[in-house]
Parts: C-alpha cells; sequence; structure tokens
C-alpha cells in the first residue's frame, strides 16, 4: 500500500529524518512513535507532500509520489489529519465535511449550480458515522476540541481515502474522549477498509490497537516491528520506555 | 424594535443628502473646483484666494444685478474624476449656476465635459493644454481666460532666440503639459532660428524625487541654453540639485524656466539657493513699473486681503476668472448660462493685467505671462526679476 | 561615450540610490521584524522633511544647526513611531494583514492633513550646510559635497545594521523576533518592547531620510504618496524582509535609472515598476529574499 | 436553529425597490449619487470575491477597474462600437490582465501577495499616465460617450428621462445583473472552495484542492467584474484617467468593503453607499476628508472590525433574542 524508502530532510544542519524506510500493507493499521522531536511529524509531511525529502522517495499503491503536491497526493487516496486541529473554522460542521466532498470529487470547478444541496445525503450519513450529526450546523470554531478533532476525521473520510495519515489523533483530549476516538476510528477503518498510520505519544492507544510500530529517535529508526517485538526492543526499552518512567 | 431603527437610519441618511437649497436663494452661486490638497494646492489655494477677493470686492460693490456672489469652493484633489465628481455635486446638489475652476491639464478638459453635458458656463483660470479649447473639444460653454502652451512656448521661443545660441536643450516633466509646450517651444525656436540645434532633451517623471542622472546626462551633451518647464517643487528641487552639480555655470544661466519658474513662491522659498541670473516667467508680479494703474491697485488690495508685503503671484488667476464672469453677466443681464456664454464669447475687459480678450475663434483668452532675467534683490532678500517684461501673446496665436 | 561621462551618470545613479535606501530602509527593517506592511512610513518621512524645516527655522537657516535640526527630527519621528505602535498599532499584530495595512493607510490620511494643517499648502525649502556646501571634482566630475555625504551615508547605515543584528545580542533577539514571535517570547524576551524599538529605529530612519532630503528637494504636500510606493518596490526588488535586499535593490533602481535613461529618454516613470516585474517574474521573492509562507 | 432575524429579510428585493424610483424624486442629484453608489459597490463587491470569500488581500484592485474603464471608452469613443459589447469587452479585457497578473501574484502569499498586486497596478498605471496615443497619458480620455439610450424611448415613464437618468436604469439593472452572477458564483461549489481557502490554505490542499489554481480563477473573476463596474464609471464618470489606476485608488474598495462589513454579501454594496454618502456630507463642510475618513476608518478598525453589516447582524441577534 504505503512504501516509504529511505527519505531524508534536513533543515539547516539539523538532520530531522534519517533515511527512514517503512511499508505499510493494505488495511495495516501502523503508528509511528518516538519522544518529542524525533521526527514524526517532519516524517508525515514528507509522506503527504508539505515537504520535499532531500532523499529517498514515496511510493503509494505502486505510483511514485515523492514531489507530488498535496492536493493531488490527496486524489491518490491518502488523507491525513493534523496534530494542530485543522478544520475550517468559519464554516459549519456541515459545510466543512460538505467542502471536502466538492473538492475531492472535482466539483469545485463548478461555479453557477448552488452549493446547498451538494452531497447532502452523503455529509449527513458521514456527520453520522463520526459522531456529528447533532452539530451539524454549528459553527466549527464553536465546538469543543474533540468534536473538532471529529470534524477534521470527517474531512479526511470524505475524501474517499485508502490509507488515512493521522498526526497524535488523540492530542489533548481527557482519557474518556480518547479511549472514545479511537474506538470511533478502529469502527471506521474496519468499515471503510482504511490503512491507517497514525503517530500517538499515549501508548496505551498504541499498543491496544497497532498491527505494526515503528520507533523514531532523533530521525532515525530504532525499532520496528509487531507491538510484542517492539516491546521488547531492548533499545527502545532504554531510549524511549525508559525516559517515560 | 430593529426595525425602528431601521427606519431611523434610513431616515438619518435621507435627511443627510437633502440638499441645502433655503436661504440664499438670491445668490449667484460659482463653484470653484480647486486643487486645495497635495501638491497642487501650492497654486490652488492662493488661485481660490484670488478669486474670493474678487467676490468679497463686487459684494461689497452691490454684486451684480442686485445679487450678491457666492463662491463654492471643492477640493478635486488633483485628481481628474474627483474633479469631475465635485462639479457635478455642485451642479446638482448646490445648483451652482457657474463654474470657475480646475488647474492640470487633465482637470481642465474633464470639467468640460460636464460643462457641456449640463449646460453651464465654465471658465478655466489656470490649466493651460491646448486640448481645452482645441476644435474637438470646444463647446459654448467652456472659456479660458489662462496662458496655453503654445503662448508659453513660443513667448519662450521669442526670447531664446534673441539670445543668438545655436545648442539648444530641454528638461520637462514627462506628461501632457511638459510635452506639449516643450513642443511648442522648440518648433518655434525652430521657424523663427532655422540654425536651432536640438542638442539633448530629458524627461523626467512628474515628482522625480532626484534629477541628478538627467542633469548629468544633459551636461554631457553641452548645450549653450536650456528650456525647462519644471514648476512648482519640481523647478525647486531640481534647480537645489542642479546649482552645486555646476549645471547653471556651464550653461552660463542662459536658462528659460516656463512654468512659473520666477514666481515669488519659488523665489522666496529658495532664498540663496535660487540660480539667480537665470530667466523665468510668473502669472503675476508684485513690482510691474511700466503697468497699468490697474495693476497696482490690484496689489495693493492684495497686499491688503493677504495680510502679506509680498502676496503670492497666483491670485491673480482667480481674480480675472471671476472678473470676466461678473462682466459677462452685466453685460448678458441674466444669469442664464446661455446668455452669459454668448456675452463672454468675445468679451473684452480691463484686468489688472491690462485688457483681455475672450476671443470668439476659440474662447481662448490673450493670456501672456511675465517674463524676466532674475537678479538678486537685496530689499526682499531673495531673487527677483530683472525687468518685468509683460509679453502680449497675440502675435503667437494661431 | 568619455568614461568620465559613464563615472557620472553612476554617481548620479548612487545618489538617487541612497536617498531611495534611507527611506527603504526603515520601512525593511519594520517589515522584517513586524512583518507590517507600513503604509505610513511615507507620511513619517514627510513629517520628518516638515519637522527638519521647523527646526531649522529655530536654530537659524544656513548653519551648522542643521544637522541638529535634521537629528532633532529624526527622533521626533521615532518618539512619534513608538507612540502609534504602542497605543494603536499593538492591538492589531493578532489580527489579519488587512487591519494593519488599512491602519497605516489611515495613518496616511490624517497625518497627511496634519502637516497641511500645521505647514499650509506652500513649498519649502531648506539650504545645505554651510559645511557641505561646495563641490569637489572627483576624476573629472563634479560632486557636490552634499550627494558625497549621501552616498557614504547609505552604507555606513547599512554596516550599521549588519553589526547590530549579526554581532550583537540585541540583534540576536531582533532577528530571532523576525522569524518566530512565540519562539522569542519563550525566550523570554520582551516581545513587545523590541517591536516597539525597532518600530521607532524604522520611523527614525524614515524621519532622517526626511530631514536629510530637504537639501536637495522642495518640501510640499503630497511628497508622502509620491515616495512611498516606489520605497516599497525597492524593498520588494530586494527581498521583502532582507535589509541587504533592499540595500541592493537600490542600488539596482538607481543605476537602472540613471543609465536607462540614456537609451530610452522616457523611460523614468517605468524603472521602477518595470524593474520590479522582471525581478519578481524571474524571482518570486526578490534578489535576496526567501520563499517564506 | 432558525436564520438570524437580519438574514430573513428579503434585503435584496427592498433595495432594488427602493433604487427604481430614484430619478423620480425630483431631484438629478439624487440620480448622480444612486448610479455613483450602483457602480462602485459593484467594484467593492467584487474586490470582497477575493477579500471577504477567499482571503487574498489585494492592494491593486484599481488595476482592473481602470483596464474595464479605457477598454470600454477607448472602444466606444475612438472606435464607435456600441455600448453593450464595449461593456463586455472591458470585462473580458480586466480578466485577461487579472489571469497574467494573478498567475504571478498567486505564487505568493499574504503580504507578499498585496505588496505584487499592488505593483502590478503601478505598472497599468504608469501605462495609462504615459501612452499618449492610446490612453491619453494624463489628460486621459475626456468626453466618453454616453450608450445610445433612444430606443428606451418607447418604454413607459422611463421613456421620458433624461439621459443620465436613463443611464442610471442602464447601470442598475447591469449591476443588478452582475451581483446575481457574483451572489450565484458566491454560493456554488466553486465560492465554496473558496470558504475552504481563505478558512484554511493549507488543510485546503489535503482535501484535494490546488489552491494557487482556485486563487487564480478568484482573481480573474473578481477581475472582470471589477473591469465591468470599471466600465460602468468611466461612461458615468464622461472621462477615463490615469488616477483610476492610482494605488489610492484601490484603497477605496477596500475601505468600503471593510465599513460595510466583509464577511457578509452585502457588506461592501452598503459600505460603498455609506462611505459615498459621508464624503458627500463631510466634503460640503471641509476641505480635511482626508483626516475624517482616517479617523473613521481608525475607530471601525478598532471598534467595529466587522463593519456595518457585522455589527448590525450582532445587534439583530441580541434584540432577536439570541436565535443564531
Amino acid at each position: 500500500m504505503l512504501e516509504v524508502e529511505g527519505v531524508s530532510k534536513r533543515f539547516g544542519g539539523f538532520v530531522a529524518v534519517d533515511a527512514v524506510s517503512l511499508t505499510v500493507a493494505k488495511k495495516q493499521i501502523a503508528a509511528v512513535i518516538g519522544p518529542n522531536g524525533a521526527g514524526k511529524s517532519t516524517f508525515f509531511n514528507l509522506i503527504t507532500g508539505h515537504l520535499r525529502p532531500d532523499a529517498g522517495r514515496v511510493v503509494l499503491e505502486g505510483r511514485d509520489i515523492t514531489a507530488a503536491p498535496p492536493h493531488r497526493i490527496c486524489r491518490m487516496g491518502m488523507g491525513r489529519s493534523f496534530q494542530r486541529t485543522n478544520i475550517f473554522p468559519q464554516l459549519t460542521v456541515f459545510e466543512n465535511v460538505q467542502a471536502a466532498y466538492i473538492a475531492h470529487r472535482g466539483r469545485g470547478t463548478n461555479f453557477w449550480a448552488s452549493s446547498a444541496a451538494l452531497y447532502r445525503d452523503e455529509t449527513t450519513a458521514l456527520l453520522q458515522q463520526v459522531g456529528l450529526a447533532d452539530k451539524a450546523n454549528e459553527a466549527a470554531s464553536a465546538l469543543s476540541h474533540g468534536n473538532q478533532k471529529q470534524v477534521e476525521l470527517g474531512i479526511a473520510l470524505a475524501c474517499d481515502p485508502e490509507i488515512l495519515l493521522l498526526d497524535e489523533p488523540t492530542a489533548g483530549m481527557s482519557a474518556a474522549e480518547t479511549r472514545d476516538s479511537i474506538k470511533l476510528l478502529q469502527h471506521l477503518a474496519e468499515k471503510f477498509g482504511l490503512t491507517l498510520l497514525f503517530t500517538e505519544h499515549d501508548m496505551e492507544v498504541v499498543f491496544s490497537i497497532a498491527e505494526k510500530i515503528m520507533v523514531l529517535h532523533q530521525g532515525r529508526v530504532i525499532a520496528e516491528g509487531t507491538p510484542d517485538e517492539v516491546q521488547r526492543n531492548a533499545e527502545v526499552r532504554r531510549i524511549y520506555l525508559g525516559e517515560r518512567k | 424594535m430593529l426595525h425602528r431603527r431601521m427606519l431611523l437610519a434610513v431616515a438619518g441618511i435621507a435627511a443627510l443628502i437633502a440638499p441645502w437649497e433655503a436661504a440664499a436663494q438670491k445668490t449667484i452661486k460659482v463653484g470653484y473646483p480647486m486643487i486645495l490638497s497635495g501638491p497642487g494646492a501650492l497654486f490652488g489655494e492662493p488661485a481660490l484666494k484670488g478669486a474670493q477677493m474678487y467676490v468679497d470686492e463686487i459684494n461689497a460693490a452691490g454684486g451684480v444685478l442686485g445679487r450678491k456672489f457666492e463662491l463654492i469652493p471643492r477640493d478635486t484633489k488633483g485628481n481628474a474624476d474627483e474633479a469631475v465628481r465635485v462639479s457635478r455635486e455642485l451642479i446638482l446638489k448646490d445648483n451652482v449656476d457657474f463654474l470657475v475652476g480646475t488647474l492640470t491639464s487633465a482637470e481642465g478638459p474633464a470639467v468640460s465635459t460636464i460643462a457641456k453635458e449640463n449646460k453651464i458656463v465654465f471658465i478655466a483660470p489656470i490649466p493651460k493644454t491646448d486640448q481645452l479649447t482645441a476644435k474637438a473639444n470646444l463647446h459654448p460653454y467652456v472659456f479660458r481666460s489662462a496662458s496655453n502652451t503654445t503662448i508659453e512656448g513660443r513667448t519662450a521661443a521669442e526670447i531664446v532666440a534673441k539670445w543668438g545660441l545655436k545648442k539648444i536643450a530641454t528638461i520637462s516633466p514627462d506628461y501632457a503639459y511638459g510635452q506639449d509646450v516643450t513642443k511648442a517651444f522648440v518648433e518655434h525656436l525652430k521657424k523663427i532660428k532655422p540654425d536651432t540645434e536640438i542638442v539633448d532633451q530629458q524627461w523626467p517623471k512628474l515628482g522625480e524625487a532626484d534629477y541628478t542622472p538627467f542633469i548629468n546626462a544633459q551636461m554631457a551633451k553641452k548645450p549653450d541654453a536650456v528650456f525647462s518647464s519644471l514648476w512648482g517643487g519640481h523647478f525647486l528641487t531640481f534647480a537645489k540639485q542642479a546649482k552645486p552639480l555646476g549645471y547653471f555655470d556651464a550653461v552660463k544661466y542662459n536658462f528659460i524656466g516656463a512654468g512659473e519658474a520666477a514666481s515669488i513662491e519659488s523665489a522666496r522659498t529658495m532664498g540663496a539657493d535660487y540660480p539667480v541670473g537665470i530667466w523665468g516667467n510668473s502669472y503675476d508680479v508684485n513690482n510691474w513699473p511700466g503697468g497699468p494703474p490697474a495693476h497696482k491697485t490690484y496689489i495693493d488690495k492684495l497686499r491688503t486681503y493677504t495680510k502679506q508685503e509680498n502676496p503670492s503671484s497666483w491670485p491673480v488667476t482667480g481674480y480675472v476668472a471671476m472678473q470676466f464672469l461678473a462682466e459677462a453677466i452685466k453685460k448678458a443681464g441674466s444669469t442664464d448660462s446661455d446668455k452669459v456664454a454668448k456675452a463672454l464669447t468675445g468679451l473684452s475687459i480691463d484686468t489688472p493685467i491690462g485688457k483681455q480678450t475672450l476671443r470668439e475663434k476659440d474662447h481662448q483668452a490673450n493670456r501672456g505671462q511675465f517674463w524676466g532675467k532674475t537678479v538678486n534683490d537685496p530689499k526682499l532678500g531673495h531673487a527677483t526679476m530683472q525687468e518685468v517684461l509683460y509679453i502680449d501673446p497675440a502675435p503667437f496665436m494661431d | 561615450m568619455e568614461p568620465s561621462f559613464l563615472f557620472g551618470q553612476f554617481l548620479g545613479g548612487l545618489t538617487a540610490a541612497m536617498f531611495l535606501f534611507l527611506i527603504a530602509s526603515g520601512l525593511s527593517l519594520i517589515f522584517g521584524v513586524l512583518r507590517v506592511l507600513n503604509f505610513a512610513h511615507g507620511s513619517f518621512y514627510m513629517l520628518g522633511a516638515y519637522l527638519a524645516f521647523q527646526f531649522v527655522q529655530w536654530v537659524g537657516p544656513r548653519t551648522e544647526g542643521f544637522w541638529l535640526a535634521a537629528l532633532g527630527a529624526a527622533c521626533g519621528i521615532a518618539v512619534l513611531g513608538g507612540l502609534v505602535e504602542r497605543l494603536l498599532l499593538r492591538h492589531l499584530y493578532g489580527r489579519e494583514e488587512l487591519y494593519q495595512l488599512l491602519f497605516t493607510y489611515a495613518l496616511v490620511l490624517i497625518l497627511g492633513d496634519v502637516a497641511k494643517i500645521t505647514w499650509g499648502t506652500g513649498q519649502l525649502s531648506v539650504s545645505r550646510p554651510p559645511s557641505l556646501e561646495g563641490s569637489l571634482n572627483l576624476l573629472g566630475v563634479i560632486v557636490p559635497h552634499y550627494n558625497l555625504f549621501i552616498i557614504l551615508l547609505g552604507p555606513t547605515i547599512a554596516l550599521i545594521f549588519w553589526f547590530v543584528l549579526q554581532r550583537t545580542s540585541v540583534g540576536r533577539i531582533v532577528r530571532a523576533a523576525a522569524q518566530d514571535r512565540e519562539m522569542l517570547s519563550s525566550l523570554g524576551a520582551n516581545v513587545g518592547m523590541v517591536y516597539t524599538g525597532m518600530f521607532m529605529v524604522g520611523s527614525f530612519l524614515a524621519g532622517l531620510g526626511g530631514a536629510l532630503v530637504t537639501p536637495t528637494q522642495s518640501i510640499v504636500p503630497g511628497m508622502d504618496v509620491a515616495i512611498i510606493v516606489e520605497a516599497f518596490i525597492v524593498v520588494v526588488i530586494g527581498g521583502l524582509g532582507s535589509f541587504w535586499g533592499t540595500f541592493l535593490g537600490a542600488l539596482i533602481f538607481g543605476q537602472v535609472l540613471s543609465f536607462g535613461i540614456l537609451i530610452f529618454p522616457r523611460f523614468s516613470i517605468f524603472a521602477v515598476s518595470a524593474l520590479m516585474a522582471v525581478i519578481l517574474i524571474v524571482r518570486p521573492w526578490g534578489l535576496l529574499g526567501r520563499p517564506l509562507r | 436553529m432558525t436564520r438570524p432575524l437580519i438574514n430573513r429579510i428579503p434585503w435584496t428585493l427592498i433595495v432594488f425597490l427602493v433604487l427604481l424610483p430614484v430619478p423620480f424624486l425630483g431631484s438629478r442629484f439624487y440620480t448622480f449619487v444612486a448610479t455613483d453608489i450602483v457602480i462602485l459597490s459593484l467594484f467593492a463587491t467584487s474586490l470582497n470575491l477575493l477579500l471577504g470569500t477567499t482571503g487574498l488581500v489585494t492592494f491593486g484592485h484599481a488595476a482592473y477597474f481602470s483596464i474595464g474603464a479605457y477598454t470600454t471608452a477607448l472602444l466606444m469613443k475612438n472606435l464607435g462600437f456600441p455600448f453593450l459589447p464595449s461593456w463586455i469587452a472591458g470585462g473580458l479585457m480586466a480578466a485577461g490582465f487579472a489571469l497574467v497578473f494573478g498567475f504571478f501574484c498567486v505564487r505568493l502569499t499574504k503580504i507578499y501577495f498585496a505588496m505584487l498586486t499592488l505593483a502590478f497596478a503601478q505598472i497599468v498605471w504608469a501605462i495609462c499616465f504615459k501612452w499618449n496615443d492610446v490612453t491619453g497619458g494624463e489628460q486621459g480620455l475626456p468626453n466618453v460617450p454616453y450608450p445610445g439610450l433612444d430606443w428606451m424611448e418607447v418604454l413607459p415613464l422611463i421613456g421620458d428621462l433624461r439621459v443620465s437618468d436613463k443611464f442610471y436604469y442602464v447601470a442598475l439593472a447591469l449591476v443588478a445583473l452582475c451581483y446575481a452572477a457574483l451572489r450565484r458564483i458566491t454560493l456554488s461549489p466553486f465560492g465554496r472552495v473558496l470558504t475552504v481557502i481563505r478558512d484554511n490554505p493549507e488543510r485546503a490542499q489535503f482535501i484535494g484542492v490546488n489552491v494557487r489554481l482556485y486563487e487564480l480563477a478568484a482573481f480573474m473573476v473578481s477581475g472582470a467584474f471589477a473591469g465591468l463596474s470599471g466600465a460602468l464609471f468611466g461612461i458615468f464618470n464622461r472621462g477615463v484617467f490615469p488616477d483610476f489606476a492610482f494605488w489610492t485608488k484601490s484603497a477605496e474598495p477596500l475601505i468600503m468593503t471593510i465599513l460595510g462589513g466583509m464577511a457578509h454579501f452585502w457588506g461592501p454594496a452598503v459600505g460603498a453607499a455609506a462611505l459615498i454618502l459621508l464624503n458627500q456630507q463631510i466634503t460640503s463642510y471641509t476641505e480635511y476628508w482626508p483626516f475624517v475618513l482616517g479617523g473613521v476608518l481608525i475607530v471601525l478598525l478598532f471598534v467595529f472590525p466587522g463593519g456595518i453589516v457585522g455589527t448590525l447582524t450582532k445587534l439583530g441577534r441580541r434584540i432577536g433574542g439570541r436565535d443564531a
């Protein structure tokens, strides 16, 4: 599904991501973990086209997307959510998701029809899925943080992704919210047949749902494998888990 | 609640735009669109003052046809479209009977269109562009008491021809006025002195901040004499930069500045920095030995009116324009624009600068300007014209 | 063409460039740190000229008091700039650029009328100080002392700023502020003070520029609007926020104007905009600017 | 949820009905002011497609206004073209230039974008100011003819009016058409994508939006309507001048938009009306209009950032019982 081959990124003299490779299989749920500043977000930005790698390549379903702009990568079936909530604050919840449908399905070039009823059913259905049906007409900026994360998920899902990249999907959530949203994620992944790649700081979450885990430290991969393997990895325990204790 | 507020607001706005008709029904209203802000205000303000002085004078004498004048000035900001807007406002809202005013060569023709559309007499006291009264644009309601570029350029050529110099250069702002007056100068000079050679022409943009490159380039061509049409502050900036570069010495002060370079405003402002010895022109002088008595009377009145010993040279433009209007109304015995327009056509009046006629052919006055070589006047403390030469433009008008 | 003539044109272009740099440098500085495009910079420049005129009247025209007057005018404008930043502009930092842009435009409108009310609409003039009244002959070219002073002043200002920005701790804070506001406050620096300070320095430069042009230009209403767009364009040519870029932009502008008029005599009005269009098409972020988002 | 009271009133209809009888109110001045407002409000509204809808701050909108004005004036005055094709040509020419300039501008963001639009506008101004043979240089093109409106004589009531009154109806009808088109565009899927770009251009990319391409399209559409309003204004003004392209002219629609409120489709129109009426009043008392305008602007920016419509909407919500 997604193959990342030895991507690197430098900022000035600082190597943020150093020859990182990762393969995610179809419908796999994979996680990238690592302490703050390990290069997780940069790694995501390299995959999604926000940054251009200095070296290496990114292949999505056999197509090289290394130099492609974000909007094209998105069209190829990659959705993403961001670490800082990233929605369209002045629009309503309904409009947020509807806009994603319009843009992703290429209807944005139509400047004459009315947009009001466009993809109404799809949007309503999707809002139901992500649990926002009752908040459809509220301004997105007025929602709680957890709800905004749900909106973001809705936007990502409206782009009919095959693979979803989630950067810290539970950041800033309470324990209860985290549980709910993980449940929701798992449910949606199954229902839509999604491949998931996410970063997460909450180890409980990671080890409860990830099928494959990659550990980054100072821009380099120090471990990769199933949760069990990673948990047993001595270096991970030393650097990462040790740090937490 | 909201509805009531909205209604109140609407009513308020309606009240705001209602024209202030009422009172003063009997005055003769004259709209005076003029530059009152920005660089052009330098001339616009005194030109307004001159008009106001005339109005005060004639009102004190009982007005015309028993009615008093009311001058309504509006700022054109030096923009042609703003001039159009305020002129229309003056006509439609303030119900003025006549328009006198505008300053630049863009404003004049623009307002002329409006005067024609509304069939209202319009007298231009300052714009010099030939376009204003050219055949294609002439209409019964437009008149010009100002000089024009043809007169100004040709007069300067007459003076330069007498210098007996061959290699001539020009430096003028690159826009309509500068181009037109320079063209008139060059063509006329070549006609009356065929061995003239134009060795260099510099075209700094209007409002150039630094003339050094232009001055250097011109000096390299070693002209014997130079014609300039940089006016007002532009001439000031130019002269202040040219003098230490040795520019005026290089041409031996064979330099003639059109665009009122020898006006008292420029001379006084520059003081000792003035390139004394050059030639220049002016709309008016405060001391005209050979002039008619009316001029002396006028200057005395202006001194009192402005409370200045050496008042500006621009008020006369507005003064004469208003004088034309008042005399025409008297002659027509009416304030009807059609009748006044007829009265203005070919009208001759005695003004402070002598007899002026708005000739029938193109509604252009035989307005000449004062020319002279500058010398230092120790009494004034700045440069002034040595011998004031009022050149009658009649021979140079097409 | 004679070499001395070409040298003369070169110097002429240099003078024009340095006069423009005097005003553009402050604009560039303010933009670099505050990310505010200050339309009122031209108004500060104009007020600097008027203030210099006023002070010269007090200390006596045609004396060395000119320098005092120029410095006084520049300081006066710096204080005005500081007040504007402290009392008004700072409340708009969090808002969209448009509000800042329109705010500075409102200042242009207000300050223009303030100058008109205070000094009238007449043209004013200030003479060169006696010490710089003469000229010297440099390789066959007459160079007025005052022009030479301006030609040397431009690079001096640039060097001072380079030194302060690169080599001092104040400079480090300012550079950090230019890059990331949030980071700066996390460093514990007083961001507000840095901003006020930089705005004052930029305003000082505008006032100084206005005061120093008075011996070579007339002071007229409208000189604010006339200069600001050219100054903007020089800053853009050099790369927004790049101080050396502004310097380079001014230099190129001067030479293009100076030699351009030899080939196309009616080129002057286009010089600055044409130059900018060409440069931005080749390098969208200006000569030394970096593609910031 | 119910829509706030202020949104339930059919404003469009009311405004149109109010504007219809203006020439019959007795003073030509009303027609003059109304024409001015109608035409310039289109200019401001065209700007708001960029400002309020797409979130792009341009300081060079006057360029397209003037290109439309010059194109139409040249075609009508010098080549004797009839009005309607000339008017459309004005819009198309403005759109063409907006496409070319916009191509370079949308590569930049925010303040850089504003700067470059301003610079291009200055180039347009320089060309208009210089190109004597075509644009008339500094003196512009005075004496732009009114369209041939003799056909209106068959219309009841309107047939007997002055040509300036007839032109008012022409302008009103055409501007109403433009408003309808702009409104439709704003509410279309295209318009929705533009709002998405305004809200969050980074996120917009990641729902598959080619941000620059959409910005360019918006820039072009906005330029076209600015051109159409400029074309009407040139005729109304009876002359076209280089000042139309000067950068201070670009500030006018910005001020109108901020004054009216850029968050609302009709904000710029309200702002245009308010600004013009205010100008009329102030300038008859004092020549210090810039001072007053600057003061108004500062109060607006600090106290009423939502503009007139924004403030009224808020007020409406409060009075209407917080139903939003």
